[in-house]
């Protein structure tokens, strides 16, 4: 009950019957995919979902704790790499993959804890935690993309430098791969999870504290909270849906490049969060879907202009709605809805 | 009343770069007293006041909560030994409602909150007006009640001293008043309150004791009736101000 | 004889090191350390510095000119950005960076889309001259000056004139700026287009050392954030001299004793510990130092 | 209507002698295609039954923008001039040779030819050179294009798919599966990065797509599903190495793009230079991001190489070129990338690099006739473009190559075109002849030496007619055989590790 409650919380878009009514709806149609769509397009689909928990981890960091990280793909690469290592190496054994993913994901918490302690147990300023992130990240991808040689090699896999790793396994529970369709849902239940858990979590009292944080350190720090450790913690959990995503994403693609932790792919979820709305993690979540969406579908069609579009639909999307697309959509007042105006947490700090 | 001092320093001292900022300052306030420290514009009062938040490290010197050393404590650490504070501006979540305001604040320390501090808390609450407001948002509040409101939120952490710096500042002299009328009361609950002003009219009506700074230092020290007395305040104070 | 041209040799990697970095940088310092905006179309400005620094060159107009007509086009450019777009995004960092991104992919992919991929390059200007085993261009010397005296006119501008003076007031209390009448519009107008105008005139200062092509901007893009970032916001130029100056002096020896890689990982470190360890930047150390030095 | 046999193969068959107006290597005997041909016949027969109707759907991925768009768009307007050459009813000359060639019927294939110190002064004919039976043989025609009398192939329309990869991986897999599962195009054409290829290679291996990778790269791809169209490593720093030592003297020094192409090339010029007279003195492996090269030109100046191997990539790393040229370092260098490739004489300004020598396959100045022919073909459809590289021509002799391969299978189905394809072709492309070797999926190709002067004229003073691509077969891949699907570094070869224990000996 407390966690309905929870559930329904302040924080994110949406409260109203009308609004789970259809969230719900859309929840089936994604469920019932298979029934219209081909095994490509749900594997395009999958592709589309698994970007969203590491944009949701940015959505928690950067919306509603207010650090920008330009550097979550560096917790994506090593997700991914650690990954294909650990599975690499234990082909034998079919719980090669699952042991994979835990160790990915405990690698990126701990380096984010690494990290992130240096970072604000040193109380750096704000506004160069973006730039620190970020070159951490080419530090990282000039790392990798040197490893090409043999040197190169841990236990049976190959790092393989810019050319990438290769062979990844695919996940794995006992004797079921998920590939194609399975995969699908295993990423479309996982997305839904983590969004579940992510908006519960700003619901609830921790989120409140990372709204009063990015409203005002000082005065939280003056309440008693140890500001520090709150922004640590999110960091942390930032840092594994990104690995999350890592770890989808060379299961799905069974490959990963060192310029995927490049500054091209580095800016990308910043954007998406930034379009959908950085506070409102289903803003998030939808536009991250949406514009990998538009993305591909330009690039199908072989249109030199896709980039043109894409920075035009960016700027003229700031411009008129600079909270965020999804954000200005979902608060418009609807000629059916009850004026009942949630209240809304706006941003100052913008 | 010979009690441990609430709160107090020895010789306290902060540089900024070739300005000394605080120069030796030995402050004492004992418990239940209403202080106010004064000084002229670059008397040492808002460094003294970062000094005692723990948002400056000092040079040289100690600061005491209740006889202990919390000299390089950080700031939520002192506030978890039972130091409450407000600032020059207002800090309350203005995007927040007043519940959530009111929220955050008393959930990180609700373990440390006798029945004393929560009747504080309450009485506070009830006194400021805010008690029907919960689900407005702070920014919709006048400014006074802003004032009032971190005033409340400071409370809510069950402080033992608490460090108001400029807490009247735009407010009206009913609204000041009025201001100063409350701390009053919860003054006489038990609480001390040390404040860092600019208005007179506000110290003297709330002041057991007052202290005044000039050029980093203690000048004097004692009630309203003899700093205002005193000379050399109204030269270097009053006169010019 | 050979010391001696080693020795030149070092100064001279030294020097073009850090006039790399300072000519990446010199117009985010205007746009990134002085209004605030974190500007991902640096590059592309720069890009187009180049562009139309190559184009003129090409129909015959002599060097300096062109890079002198580059600096006023660009900073045309820039002015019209600002006016259109950039400035609905004042006091919202997070706007201005998905516009700037937006405008970036525009510019570049736009570029591609006029000029095709590649564009011929003109020719490095000035010849060379050795010393030992080592030779040198004569343009990188040129280059070190020219970018002491673009930091140094800045400087100036900032310090001695009205408009310099108008600036730092807006750029420090807007609004306080604007109760003592100066027209912050205007300023931030102007502050904008001399960024750009910098971006540009600097990209085309490098274009014969650089391969022309759409997305050539975005090789500058990493050296000049990291830069500015680590010159600190406390005074911007003195930061970006001293940062290209330190991280210059990092990366030269290290470079020449194990080559490249260790040499940019090396540049890449010491820029996270410098960031890490003064997290002012090195502005904020070098200020303090100056000030002490006048108090004492 | 039994077998519909397209007139350029009758031809062919009819007279037997097509191989007169081929580029013969001493060695590969003709005898093999006589063996080869009659068993088509017979595949042919049996697959022809098969309906097959609607166009070919050729599936093509290149980056159109971003990074790599440069290369990109020349591959696109090579594969659209290819596609309007055949649906006019257009060839290049050339057929299948024989399976026979380099032991594809053995269950190794057979050892590569060995090259030691004394094969550096092997005789090479150049165009108007004598020829007598001891050398190779050249002769060259006025143009190969020729009828094919088949619009389109088998009388089907052919359609080019060709999406913009974005030069991102993440695309780029998204686009090969969209090709493959969805518009099920009947061969893939795809990568100009080595990433790009590896990044789509597992994709296409599971769904054992017919997959042709056209660039220049750093070899070892032995995989079934995969025929590599471009040169490799052993066919151009082997001649470009011999060639700078004995004209420039033996210390080289290498400048390398720090990822899987620079590096592996480096391990191959460091191998084998010692065998035709050369040392690597020095080695220097440069970041991607890397766009100011002061550094690296005051190292080269201190270690004073007779010749600079220079394996830059990408458009920061070109900038060394200028940078080196303004600080006067003249040093010859050599490369098996620039010019051919970047088209780096056409963008930068003379003299930058002068004294560039590069064993390329390809270049658009290659001075024949059938070339000439070719670019003046290029330029009428494209009149805007400004350079045709290796990557492009590549490119489209490969789709000339693949309608050819449908003609004789006489089906698209991708495992008939496959075998079709393991028969040994020799192709007549701009550049020269181009053999197909059977077991590795690889090319013998006509190699050249361009050297640029210092006003950035190339020209061709030394040639190589063919060069086979041993490497794999001296590894024993033969996938014919033993199908595989996996790139092999130098590292698996025990040559190479020797030289990479010396390496690590001295730092």
């Amino acid at each position: 009950m407390r966690l309905l409650h929870l559930v329904n919380g302040g924080e994110d878009l949406g409260r109203s019957r009308w609004f789970w009514i259809g969230f719900a709806a859309v929840i089936l149609a994604l469920v019932a995919l298979p029934l219209y769509q081909t095994e490509f397009e749900a594997s395009n689909a999958s592709y589309y979902l698994l970007n969203i928990p590491l944009a949701l981890g940015l959505s928690m960091l950067w919306g509603y704790c207010g650090i920008l990280s330009f550097g979550q793909v560096a917790y994506f690469g090593i997700a991914g790499y650690a990954y294909g290592v650990i599975a690499g190496n234990l082909t034998e054994t079919s719980w090669g993959p699952l042991v994979g993913s835990v160790g990915g994901l405990l690698l990126c918490a701990a380096v984010g804890a690494i990290f992130g302690y240096f970072v604000f147990f040193g109380r750096v300023q704000g506004w160069i935690v973006p730039i620190l992130t970020l070159v951490f990240t080419l530090l990282l991808e000039t790392f990798l993309g040197q490893t090409a040689g043999y040197q190169w090699r841990i236990g049976a896999v190959q790092l393989g430098g810019y050319n990438g790793m290769t062979g990844i396994p695919p996940f794995q529970i006992g004797n079921f791969i998920f590939q194609g369709y399975a995969f699908y849902f295993f990423a479309l239940s996982l997305t839904v999870a983590v969004y579940f858990i992510s908006r519960i979590l700003m619901n609830a009292h921790f989120g409140k504290i990372m709204i009063a944080i990015r409203e005002d350190v000082l005065r939280t720090e003056t309440l008693g909270y140890d500001v520090r450790f709150y922004q640590l913690g999110v960091f942390v959990l930032a840092a594994m849906l990104a690995g999350l995503s890592g770890l989808l994403y060379v299961q799905w693609g069974n490959y990963i490049t060192p310029s995927q932790v490049g500054l091209l792919p580095a800016a990308l979820p910043v954007i998406w969060v930034a379009v959908g709305g950085r506070n409102r993690l289903l803003a998030v979540a939808i536009a991250t879907y949406l514009l990998n969406w538009i993305n591909y579908t330009l690039s199908e069609a072989g249109n030199q202009y896709a980039p043109v579009i894409m920075g035009a639909l960016l700027l003229l999307v700031m411009l008129f709605f600079p909270r965020g697309i999804i954000v200005a959509i979902a608060e418009l007042r609807w000629p059916w809805r009850r004026d009942v105006t949630p209240v809304s947490v706006q941003d100052r700090s913008a | 009343m010979k009690m441990q001092p609430a709160i107090s320093t020895v010789n306290l001292t902060k540089r900024f770069g070739g300005v000394i900022a605080t120069d030796g300052v030995d402050l004492s306030v004992s418990s239940g007293e209403i202080r106010c420290i004064i000084g002229p514009n670059g008397a040492g009062k808002s460094t003294l006041f970062a000094l005692l938040c723990g948002i400056h490290a000092p040079d040289g010197g100690e600061i005491l909560l209740g006889g202990r050393d919390v000299t390089r404590l950080p700031a939520f650490r002192r506030v978890r030994l039972g130091l409450g504070l407000t600032f020059q501006t207002n800090r309350a979540y203005h995007n927040l409602t007043i519940a959530q305001n009111l929220e955050i604040a008393r959930r990180r320390n609700s373990a440390r909150v006798d029945s004393d501090a929560l009747r504080r808390y309450q009485h506070a609450i009830g006194l400021f007006e805010l008690d029907q407001l919960t689900d407005l948002p702070a920014r919709a509040l006048p400014h006074h009640q802003l004032q009032w409101l971190e005033i409340a939120m400071v409370l809510a952490g069950g402080p033992d001293v608490i460090l108001l710096d400029e807490p009247t500042a735009g407010m009206s002299p009913e609204e000041t008043m009025q201001t100063a009328s409350v701390l009053r009361t919860l003054n006489g609950m038990g609480l001390t309150i040390v404040v860092v002003e600019h208005d007179i009219a506000f110290v003297r009506e709330i002041a057991h004791r007052v202290t005044v700074l000039h050029e980093g230092r203690i000048f004097a020290e004692g009630s309203v009736a003899e700093i205002t007395a005193h000379e050399d305040v109204r030269n270097i104070y009053l006169g010019r101000a | 004889m050979d010391t001696l041209g080693l020795l030149a040799s070092i100064l001279y990697q030294f020097g073009t090191n850090a006039a790399f970095l300072l000519l990446a940088a010199i117009g985010l310092v205007v746009i990134l350390g002085m209004m605030n905006i974190i500007n991902l179309a640096h590059g592309e400005l720069m890009m187009m510095g180049a562009y139309i620094a190559t184009i003129v060159t090409h129909r015959g107009i002599p060097f300096p000119l062109a890079v002198l007509l580059a600096f006023l086009l660009v900073a045309m450019f820039g002015a019209a950005l600002e006016r259109v777009i950039i400035r609905r995004f004042y006091g919202h960092e997070l706007g201005a960076l998905v516009v700037t991104w937006g405008i970036s992919l525009i510019m570049g992919q736009g570029t591609l889309l006029f000029f095709g991929p590649f564009m011929p390059s003109i020719g490095i200007p000035g010849g060379s001259f050795s010393l030992g085993a080592y030779s040198f261009a004569t343009y990188w010397i040129v280059l070190i000056g020219v970018s002491a005296i673009l930091i140094a006119a800045l400087w100036w501008i900032y310090q001695n004139t009205r408009f310099g003076l108008m600036a730092r007031a807006t750029m420090q209390k807007a609004a306080m700026a604007e109760a003592l009448g100066v027209n912050t519009d205007r300023v931030y107008m102007l502050t904008f287009a001399l960024g750009s105008g910098l971006a540009g005139a600097c990209g085309a200062l490098l274009a014969p050392t650089v391969s022309i092509s759409p997305l050539m901007g975005q090789q500058f893009v990493a050296p000049a954030f990291i830069t500015v970032v680590v010159g600190g916001a406390a005074n911007v130029l003195l930061g970006a001299i001293g940062s290209s100056l330190l991280l210059s002096a990092v990366k030269t020896p290290v470079g020449l004793l194990f080559g490249a890689f260790i040499g940019t990982v090396a540049l890449l470190l010491t820029a996270l510990i410098i960031i890490r360890l003064m997290p002012n930047g090195v502005s904020f150390y070098l200020q303090r130092f100056t000030e002490r030095r006048v108090g004492a | 209507m039994a077998t519909q046999i397209p007139k350029e193969l009758e031809t062919q068959a009819e007279s037997g002698q097509a191989v007169e107006r081929r580029t013969v290597v001493q060695g590969i005997g003709a005898a093999v295609a006589a063996t080869a041909l009659p068993k088509f016949g017979v595949m042919t027969r049996s697959t022809a039954l098969a309906a097959e109707s609607g166009p070919v759907k050729i599936g093509f991925i290149e980056d159109y923008s971003g990074n790599l768009s440069v290369y990109g768009l020349q591959k696109l307007h090579a594969a659209q001039l290819a596609i309007k050459e055949i649906n006019e009813g257009k060839t290049l000359k050339g057929g299948p040779v024989g399976a026979g060639g380099l032991g594809a019927e053995a269950n190794f294939a057979g050892k590569p030819p060995t090259i030691g110190i004394q094969g550096t002064g092997l005789p090479v004919v150049n165009d108007g050179g004598p020829k007598d039976h001891k050398d190779v043989v050249f002769a060259e025609d006025e143009d190969v294009l020729i009828d094919s009398g088949d619009k389109g192939i088998l009388g089907r329309e052919v359609q080019l798919i060709a999406p913009d990869g974005q030069s991102n991986n993440a695309l780029w897999q998204q686009l090969a599966r969209r090709l493959i599962q969805q518009d099920k195009v009947d061969v893939l054409v795809a990568g100009f990065a080595s990433a790009e290829r590896e990044a789509i290679r597992p994709i296409v291996d599971r769904a054992k797509q017919l997959y042709f990778y056209t660039n220049q790269y750093e070899g070892g791809v032995a995989d079934a599903n995969t025929f590599c169209t471009g040169p490799v490593c052993e066919q151009q720093v082997i001649p470009g190495v011999s060639y700078m030592v004995e004209k420039f003297g033996p210390r080289g020094y290498t400048i390398a793009a720090d990822y899987n192409f620079g590096q592996l090339t480096a391990a191959w010029t460091r191998a084998f230079a010692p065998l035709v007279g050369g040392e690597i003195i020095g080695e220097e492996f440069i970041p991607l991001s890397v766009s100011e090269f002061s550094t690296v030109i005051a190292r080269i100046q201190q270690a004073k190489p007779d010749w600079v191997m220079t394996l830059l990539v990408g458009q920061n790393q070109h900038n060394y070129y200028p940078q080196a040229a303004a600080a006067g370092l003249r040093l010859p260098m050599v490369s098996t990338v620039n010019m051919a490739q970047g088209y780096e004489h056409r963008r930068f300004k003379p003299p930058s690099l002068a004294g560039m020598h590069n064993a390329i396959q390809y270049q658009m100045e290659v001075p024949t006739n059938r070339n000439r022919a070719f670019v003046k073909r290029w330029m009428a459809m494209f009149p805007n473009d400004q350079y045709i590289g290796e990557m492009a021509q590549n490119t489209y002799f490969t789709i000339h190559l693949y309608a050819k391969a449908v003609r004789l299978a006489g089906t698209t189905d991708q495992q008939q075109v496959k075998k079709a394809l393991e028969s040994g072709w020799t192709i007549e492309a701009p550049e020269g002849a181009v053999f197909l070797e059977p077991g590795t999926h690889h090319c013998a190709h006509y190699i050249r030496l361009a050297v640029c002067d210092e006003n950035h004229n190339v020209s061709f003073p030394r040639s190589w007619p063919m060069i086979q691509a041993w490497w794999l077969q001296r590894l024993g891949v033969n996938l014919i055989r033993h199908p595989e699907y996996k790139q092999y570094v130098p590292d698996e070869d025990p040559y190479f590790a020797m030289f990479l224990k010396n390496k690590s000996k001295k730092t």
